[in-house]
């Protein structure tokens, strides 16, 4: 080829310019797992779930440093809808994510199994700046609102709004994410921010007033999260799996327990947030209530619901499929070698305890 | 024509038009080898084009032109060029620019070395040997693009118009060189100018070339000694005679 | 000018001349040959989707990315977004390039003021739209002013940069010709000047809309809630990518029509103009 | 003579590529130099006077006013604790290789586009169109594709450097006058030897000014990326945390190292270019502007 040498000579002098670029290949022994949500501090972490917990006291590290498996732990600031992306490019192979962005993944054709749930009836903030006259939804009306969209906070928040008559375009919707959308809350770019426990952090400050937390409004108006893994890895490392899922139960077992109570939200406040914000968050009584990791009726009925939501609001395009979802058997082996098939009571579809 | 085989330049009825003008038409010369002929004409007679046919930088034309006996398909070796605007490769130094000229000549390195060497000396440029063409006068750099054009030890070297943008004392005392080496090299030479007194000067022959469309109108023989006396009678009748050619409307030759 | 290299790389090959049949061949060859290479990639996306090479959420198929640009349109939210940007750019466009226009009048009169301002100036070209997003989010928020305070930088300085390249291309040799008429500095500048500098002037709007087309994309990927770039911005977050795709194909679209319109524009101003002030 | 500031060259978007070489503005090479003018240094002086004066007076209470104290404070703290060295460090390292990737294709395709009349028919208008598009459209793209980490970033700069690299390379080529090429034919110039002989010495200057472009724009993508592509560290990420953290005064120094760097590189370019180029004939800038 005529222009061969050519090119040899300028690939030669513009490699040497080439630092190499870190694509190493993923070690079939390297556990990659996603959170969906951006991590604080040095090393970042975060908190609000036994999932926080599990990462925090190394659990998996130390299950797996036996058997020389590395375990990697990647946040990304894009919470929800950046999983996905890590899905579809296979740079990740579990991952703590909510309700709604999975079901978008799922809608788009992400093929993966739900194993548990990593913190369920969790509520849905309302921040305002200290001064504001916003005191309850209805204010909201004609106001510059700050909204991730695509994560589990948009289709409860929708609900919400839709409770108070109010409809999302009613509202001038900004979509940040949740650090863009705290700046702007302190710097009165927006009126009010619709966010999670981040919002403490701007409370202790003394720079946003909470004005409404979700959950008083009933169980249907919370967002849930919970662990995937993807069908690949799960059908190559089945045993790994069930090892993650028994590992994780533990975790969640002792984020459950309120004599800890106190050393988790210590552990947590790592991520930024101060113990008495997360005291705030979890109500006395209530570990056992929003850790547990069961797929009962009510973690179900409550994902059919978003499914549902997801169509009506146009944010997918075709139904989808959420029974054979749920792969439990791993959580059931778990709780039979952990023997605490009676740590958590589960629920029915309208969330009341059941048996 | 007769076929006899000539060691000159032999030009057979060759017509050449761009589109629908006609530039040259039906041109038949012949140059002995050795000799060197000035072709002389106003701008637009085609004597530029002319030449970029000899030199095979255009082939597109009819009627035959043979170097040599050879036809003329596409430039070659033998036949060497020198541009008015020197061409030189301003990333290339007078030395270097000379021996570019020898890219594709089946020498040795060594022997390339000593032939760039030499022509550097033939055009009285020691010394300049690593100045690069924007450091060099107009003077020098038509130097430099004479020994680029003789390397190769061509069979004919074409000028067009080389002197044409030189100022008049530095265009004279070239014109000496030139001469010069044509006496020391002995090969035929083709000078295309407008300046009737360098075509005297330098040519055994002048042929007068008239524009629309382009065509031979005279050849006159100059047979002076070199190097020819400017004052000589006959130097300055004939170089009258020529210039009265131009002002009279052209007259159609045989 | 520009085919002649080409054309002697081919002559140097000495390739015998075609008949006429083959030259037929080879002109609808050469007319068809900018549509081979999309052509081929579009045939290799569709053929990629169908076969399933690809994962649809990888790559969604090329009937479902129409489907989505359809709804767009029907839905008139491709209506609705798109005049939100293009009013978003041009107000940016406008404000940019009129600062730009007189800040560089402003610069190319007095070598005075030009001493003073031009090196703040280049400090500040220095740091990209990029770099001054944190702190305009910080300063004025994530609303409107964010988008217009950003074009219209973006705008203003190709704009300042080809005003002050106008002004000093004005050859001397016409202000001292203007001189010997006894013309007035204002009608040197009005007469002489102003005429020269035109047809830089015209590159200069040209490429401040570019980069104000290319900051207004940027924008709204980073920090709004309507809008082309937005559009991009929300498919991503929904996971749909056919609808990130048409919005890419939008944008691209919409910035390639116009810059070919205002390429015309220039063209004919410049066309107007002896070639010797190109 | 024009006396205008290099710095247009870095501003202006590449030139089509469409065959048709833009003289009026973009091939401007003559650079000559100023006096250094102090009146240049008044105003930057004043605005920080101004600035030191208004935040003594109320500012340091957090918030939006900082005072240069903070800001220097936080510089030194940066650099020392090496978190500039890291964030700086990861940024031009895929900076780099961004660069390095995009060159080489970039003169691949430039060379292509600029020899053959056939690429630059077949391949031409594709690359315009191409090149209409803001490169941060194709972000969530990209990062699907190659996901949030480093490669996505340095696939991203790659397609930055890129554009500039091929369009001054395959413009260089257009340009090379045509007296050359025949200069060369008459010495029986293979095609080859033409092509590494005469036409790319010619078109070199052109492609420097490529690489030049290449290298600041490709600076520009690496904050670019480093926004949207937001995982591992990079002076972009320190720009946006300070951001959201709502700390102007990481925001000043990201600003202030961002423009440091930024006329860094295009300083190196520049010197990288005049060495290039200058012995072997500065001729051919003259001649060929």
């Amino acid at each position: 080829m005529s222009f061969l040498r050519l090119f040899r000579s300028v690939a030669i002098a513009c490699a040497c310019g080439l630092v190499a670029t870190t694509a190493f290949a993923d070690k079939p022994a390297t556990i990659r797992i996603g959170v969906a949500q951006q991590g604080n501090g040095d090393p970042p972490t975060f908190g609000g779930s036994s999932a926080a917990t599990v990462q925090q006291q190394q659990l998996l590290e130390k299950e797996f440093a036996a058997d020389g498996i590395k375990v990697e732990w990647l946040f990304f600031k894009g919470a929800g809808p950046a999983v996905n992306e890590a899905l579809a490019d296979k740079s990740i192979d579990f991952a703590f994510q909510g309700d709604l962005p999975s079901i978008l993944g799922r809608a788009n054709g992400l093929k993966t199994r739900i194993l548990l749930e990593s913190g369920v009836r969790v509520g849905v903030k309302i921040g305002v700046p200290p001064d504001s006259d916003v005191h309850s939804i209805k204010d909201l009306k004609g106001k510059r609102v700050g909204l991730f969209r695509g994560t589990n906070l948009h289709t409860v928040a929708d609900n919400a709004l839709a409770k108070n008559g109010l409809e999302e375009r009613e509202l001038r919707v900004i979509n940040l994410d949740t650090a863009s959308a705290l700046a702007a809350l302190a710097s009165k770019g927006i009126d009010a921010s619709i966010n999670d426990y981040h919002l403490y952090k701007l409370r202790d400050q003394g720079l946003a007033r909470i004005i409404y937390e979700s959950q008083n409004d009933g169980p249907q108006f919370t967002r849930q999260a919970h662990l995937l893994v993807t069908d690949d890895f799960e059908h190559a490392h089945p045993d790994i799996v069930q090892r993650v899922v028994t590992t994780f139960v533990k975790g969640a077992q002792w984020s459950s327990d309120e004599a800890n109570r106190q050393a988790l939200f210590k552990s947590w406040a790592r991520s930024g947030v101060s113990e008495s914000s997360w005291n705030a968050e979890f109500p006395p009584g209530t570990l056992k209530w929003r850790n547990s990791p069961l797929v009962d009726a009510f973690i179900v009925a409550r994902y059919k619901a978003v499914a549902q939501d997801a169509l009506k609001l146009k944010l997918i395009r075709q139904p989808v499929q959420v029974d054979g979802w749920f792969e439990t058997r791993y959580l059931d082996n778990a709780l039979r070698t952990l023997k605490l098939e009676h740590e958590w009571t589960p629920y029915d579809a309208a969330g009341k305890p059941l048996g | 024509m007769t076929s006899v085989v000539s060691e000159g330049v032999d030009i057979d009825r060759v017509s050449k038009h761009y589109a629908t003008l006609p530039v040259l038409d039906g041109v038949s010369l012949r140059i002995r080898a050795g000799e060197f002929v000035s072709v002389l004409g106003a701008s637009g007679c085609g004597k530029s084009t002319l030449l970029r046919l000899i030199a095979g930088l255009d082939t597109d034309h009819s009627g035959e032109i043979r170097v040599a006996g050879e036809r003329v398909r596409d430039t070659s070796l033998q036949r060497g060029i020198v541009f008015q605007d020197h061409r030189l490769f301003p990333w290339l130094t007078a030395a270097q620019n000379v021996l570019a000229a020898l890219r594709n000549a089946p020498l040795s390195l060594a022997e390339k070395r000593r032939a760039v060497a030499e022509h550097i000396a033939l055009v009285g440029l020691e010394g300049f040997e690593n100045a690069y063409p924007h450091e060099l006068s107009g003077g020098m750099a038509q130097r430099v693009a004479i020994a680029r054009g003789l390397v190769n030890r061509p069979r004919v070297l074409l000028l067009d118009e080389p002197f044409g943008a030189l100022d008049a004392q530095t265009r004279g005392r070239l014109q000496n060189e030139l001469q010069r080496i044509w006496q020391h090299e002995r090969i035929t030479m083709v000078l295309v100018t407008h300046d009737v007194d360098e075509a005297i000067y330098l040519g055994d022959r002048v042929v007068t070339m008239a524009p629309r469309p382009g065509r031979i109108e005279r050849i006159a023989d100059v047979n002076l000694p070199r190097p020819r006396e400017r004052t000589d009678p006959r130097y300055v009748a004939l170089r009258d005679e020529l210039l009265a050619g131009f002002a009279q409307s052209p007259i159609v030759q045989p | 000018m520009s085919d002649t290299v080409i054309l002697h790389l081919e002559a140097a090959n000495n390739q015998i001349p075609t008949q006429t049949q083959t030259r037929r061949w080879r002109a609808l060859g050469w007319a068809l040959a900018p549509w081979v290479l999309p052509a081929a990639l579009f045939a290799l996306w569709w053929l990629g989707c169908e076969r399933g090479w690809i994962a649809p959420q990888i790559l969604p198929p090329p009937a479902r990315v129409y489907a989505t640009f359809v709804e767009l349109a029907q839905s008139g939210d491709l209506l609705h977004n798109t005049l939100i940007s293009l009013q978003r750019v041009l107000c940016g466009f406008v404000a940019g390039t009129l600062g730009g226009l007189l800040l560089g009048t402003a610069l190319g009169l007095s070598r005075t003021f030009e001493a003073y301002v031009l090196p703040s100036f280049n400090a500040i070209v220095q740091i990209p739209v990029l770099g001054w997003l944190p702190f305009l989010l910080l300063l004025v928020g994530v609303g409107e002013p964010l988008k217009y305070i950003l074009i219209a930088h973006a705008a203003l300085v190709p704009a300042t940069l080809s005003t002050l390249q106008g002004f000093r291309n004005v050859p001397v040799t016409l202000l001292e010709a203007s001189r010997v008429f006894g013309y007035t500095r204002w009608q040197r500048i009005v007469h002489v000047v102003l005429p020269c500098a035109v047809p830089t002037l015209a590159t200069g709007v040209r490429l401040a809309f570019t980069k104000a087309w290319l900051a207004l994309v940027v924008v709204e990927l980073v920090a709004s809630s309507e809008g082309l770039g937005y559009l991009i911005v929300y498919g991503r977050q929904l996971f749909q990518l056919d609808l990130v795709m048409a919005a890419v194909v939008i944008v691209g679209a919409i910035g390639f029509a116009i810059n070919r319109a205002l390429d015309a524009l220039e063209r004919r101003l410049r066309r107007g103009l002896p070639s010797a002030f190109r | 003579m024009a006396r205008f500031t290099q710095t247009f060259l870095s501003r202006n978007a590449p030139p089509r590529c469409d065959c048709e070489v833009d003289r009026g503005v973009n091939v401007e090479l003559a650079k000559t130099r100023r006096l250094p003018d102090l009146r240049g240094f008044v105003l930057p002086a004043l605005a920080f006077a101004i600035w030191w004066a208004v935040s003594a007076i109320h500012g340091g209470k957090g918030g939006l006013l900082v005072t240069p104290e903070q800001v220097w404070h936080t510089t030194w703290q940066q650099v020392t604790s090496g978190a500039l060295a890291k964030a700086l460090g990861a940024s031009l390292a895929r900076e780099a290789s961004g660069f390095a990737i995009g060159t080489i294709l970039g003169l691949a395709l430039g060379i292509s586009l600029g020899l053959s009349r056939l690429a630059t028919r077949m391949i031409g208008p594709s690359f315009d169109t191409f090149k209409q598009i803001s490169l941060f459209a194709w972000i969530p793209l990209i990062s699907v594709w190659f996901g949030l980490g480093d490669a996505a970033k340095v696939v991203f700069l790659s397609l930055a450097a890129l554009l500039p690299v091929a369009a001054h390379t395959c413009d260089g080529i257009h340009a090379v006058p045509r007296s050359y090429v025949e200069a060369a034919r008459v010495f029986r110039y293979t095609r080859r030897q033409l092509v590494w002989h005469v036409i790319l010495p010619a078109a070199l200057p052109s492609i420097f000014t490529g690489l030049y472009l290449a290298l600041i724009y490709s600076w520009l993508a690496t904050l670019g990326a480093e926004y949207l592509l937001v995982a591992g560290s990079g002076i972009g990420n320190t720009l946006i945390d300070g951001s959201e953290n709502f700390r102007m005064d990481l925001v000043l120094f990201g600003i202030v190292v961002v423009g440091v760097v930024g006329s860094l590189l295009s300083g190196l370019a520049r010197a990288a270019e005049r060495a290039v180029l200058k012995r072997r004939g500065g001729a051919l800038l003259k001649e060929n502007v």
